[in-house]
């Protein structure tokens, strides 16, 4: 007997506590534990659980429990441990009450029939439960809400210390070995040839060679032509703004600069 | 004292396009300072009571329900739900009656182990929750029932469940364990001192 | 011609229950034999004319909608609560610390590309704003904060932002600095030269 076969009969037949007519009582499958087989016993002395008379469901309960193992039914633990207790449970009741330590077989009784009683209002309860109004079968919400339109808006959460942390977290990694700073160094950089040409400016007026305005120097031959390139670039930006004039006489000849006079 | 009229007309819009029932603070929150929701509640509870459609509070919130007595009509928007075995009814029963309330609770009521598959049957319809740890040995975990249920099964409260007040009354919603097998071979069982316990 | 009000209820509750709209047909079906749909309709729309609800034909069908004067109560904003990626974070740093700063300088400190969503997020987040361009070949924009950034961090001014002997007193910089830091001393020295930029 296993807990699947139990969950599988009370599939077949949820709401109903089977009756223990004589065929029944031998079929331990249809029986949710030992309490659930006693509460059926009770029944069927169709008293008030309150009225009941331990004794003779203790009595119905090991027959029961002896019936199936006549059968050879495989009886579970729990239905072992049932019985063993209503045995001793019996032996207490008959016998006459001597001064014993621990409760009294009337009491055990007592507490056996609330255990009962406890169990029966469950059962009723969730009987009850299933025959109420169920929202979705007795009673309906709308079939098309509408519902919200829900418009979201980000909002974000940072708070100063993370915004530091990062600051100070990036530097860290990126550490002493920065391979960009490295090329920083060699080369000659656009904005400084800018700084520099436009400083220079106007100390020569007439048309002279761009490469005069190289810094002096550049005895690394990367950087010169860095610097080459740099200043080529800046000339140009320059020319752009309106404040150099740019010519170069022939295909790779000189490039030749003059500063344009204002108004031209 | 009157209620503005567009207030009630502005609840009872909100009310019809939710999706779920909606809690007062909602209400509060959506229609214009200083409308009144508790008696815009009423009065809309009350424009509807006789007609097909009921303003209900379901766990505290409200929603538009069909009348109860028109369940018959409805045949074919009733959603097919799958039905529990016995022992999953039971089990839930026991968690909204006796919430909250432990494993052991559950099974000491009903004198029976209880299968993995049962509670994962409860957990996966969203009708129970974990609540938090029974401050006892072991510290088990206690269950309780969740809103969906309270609104699944038509309740406002878990006091509007059927016959409450009757069990609790006569003692019948107590935890406390039997003891009857204490002589026997359950002697070690965790007893329950106080019904304290931790929330999550 | 009188309507018996419970066919009333009835349609009521069915068009509140459908899942869609429902022709006059499927009423005639659902509801006792005998029931005047139309003059039924008629009164439901009459009834719900001015409520927050209107009983509405749509497309020969029946179903009831919010008023349309009443559309806006179902629009919510709602704020989410977003993280910034490290990338973004990073980036926002960088240029606080060195505004104003182009985006090929953000990525040379950074040593990494930066990616197209990374200054679309600060901007959505309102932090960062173009500033105007380097006079520069290509001329390229640079970006600063803005003041919603100060209000954000509480910042009075950009100048309130630690410098590196703070930062490292707070236990933000574990280990020496790796020379960068030079760079935010030559940034400050820097500032007139950057004025030179155009302004947008």
């Amino acid at each position: 007997m296993d807990k699947g076969s139990f969950e599988e009969a009370g599939q077949k037949n949820p709401d109903v506590i089977p009756l223990p007519t004589h065929a029944l009582l031998v079929d331990l499958d249809g029986y949710e534990g030992p309490l659930d087989v006693l509460l059926v016993l009770a029944r069927d002395q169709k008293v008030d659980l309150l009225k009941i008379s331990i004794l003779e469901l203790a009595e119905q309960y090991l027959k029961f429990i002896e019936q199936a193992h006549a059968l050879r039914l495989e009886v579970a633990a729990d239905y072992l441990v049932m019985a063993a207790w209503l045995a001793y449970l019996k032996s207490r009741l008959l016998l006459p009450a001597e001064e014993e330590d621990g409760p009294s077989g009337e009491e055990l009784a007592d507490r056996l029939a609330f255990m009962l009683r406890k169990l029966e209002a469950m059962r009723a309860a969730a009987e009850k439960l299933t025959n109420g109004s169920i929202v979705g079968r007795d009673r309906f919400q709308r079939g098309r809400p509408e519902g919200v339109r829900i418009i979201r808006q980000s909002k974000f959460e940072c708070s100063l210390r993370d915004l530091l942390q990062a600051y100070a977290a990036q530097k860290e990694r990126k550490g002493n070995d920065n391979p960009l700073r490295l090329m920083r160094d060699a080369v000659y950089s656009v904005e400084a040839a800018l700084e520099r040409l436009e400083k220079m400016l106007g100390t020569l007026p007439e048309w002279t060679d761009l490469m005069a305005y190289l810094p002096d120097n550049l005895s690394d031959p990367f950087r010169r032509r860095s610097a080459q390139a740099s200043t080529l670039l800046a000339s140009l930006q320059m020319v752009k703004e309106g404040q150099l004039e740019l010519r170069q006489g022939s295909t790779f000849g000189p490039i030749q600069v003059k500063k344009r006079k204002s108004g031209e | 004292m009157s209620i503005d009229p567009e207030h009630v007309r502005m609840a009872e819009a909100l009310l019809f396009a939710a999706k779920e029932p909606l809690d007062e603070a909602t209400l509060v929150q959506r229609l214009p300072e200083g409308a009144e929701i508790p008696a815009i509640l009423a009065t809309l509870e009350q424009q509807y009571r006789h007609k097909g459609v009921n303003l209900t509070r379901l766990a505290g919130k409200w929603t538009f329900l069909t009348a109860p007595d028109l369940s018959w009509l409805l045949e074919e928007e009733r959603e097919t739900t799958r039905r529990l075995s016995r022992a999953a009814l039971e089990t839930l029963a026991i968690i909204a009656y006796h919430q909250p309330a432990t494993r052991a609770e559950i099974e000491e009521i009903r004198g029976v182990g209880l299968s993995r598959g049962t509670m994962d049957v409860l957990f996966e319809a969203g009708w129970i929750r974990p609540r938090g740890r029974r401050r006892t040995p072991g510290r088990p975990v206690t269950y309780g029932v969740t809103e969906d249920f309270l609104i699944h099964f038509g309740l406002d409260d878990i006091k509007d469940l059927p016959g409450f007040d009757e069990m609790k009354a006569a003692g019948l919603l107590s935890t406390e364990p039997s003891g009857i097998f204490n002589d026997l071979a359950k002697a070690e069982e965790d007893e329950l001192e106080d019904e304290e316990e931790e929330e999550f």
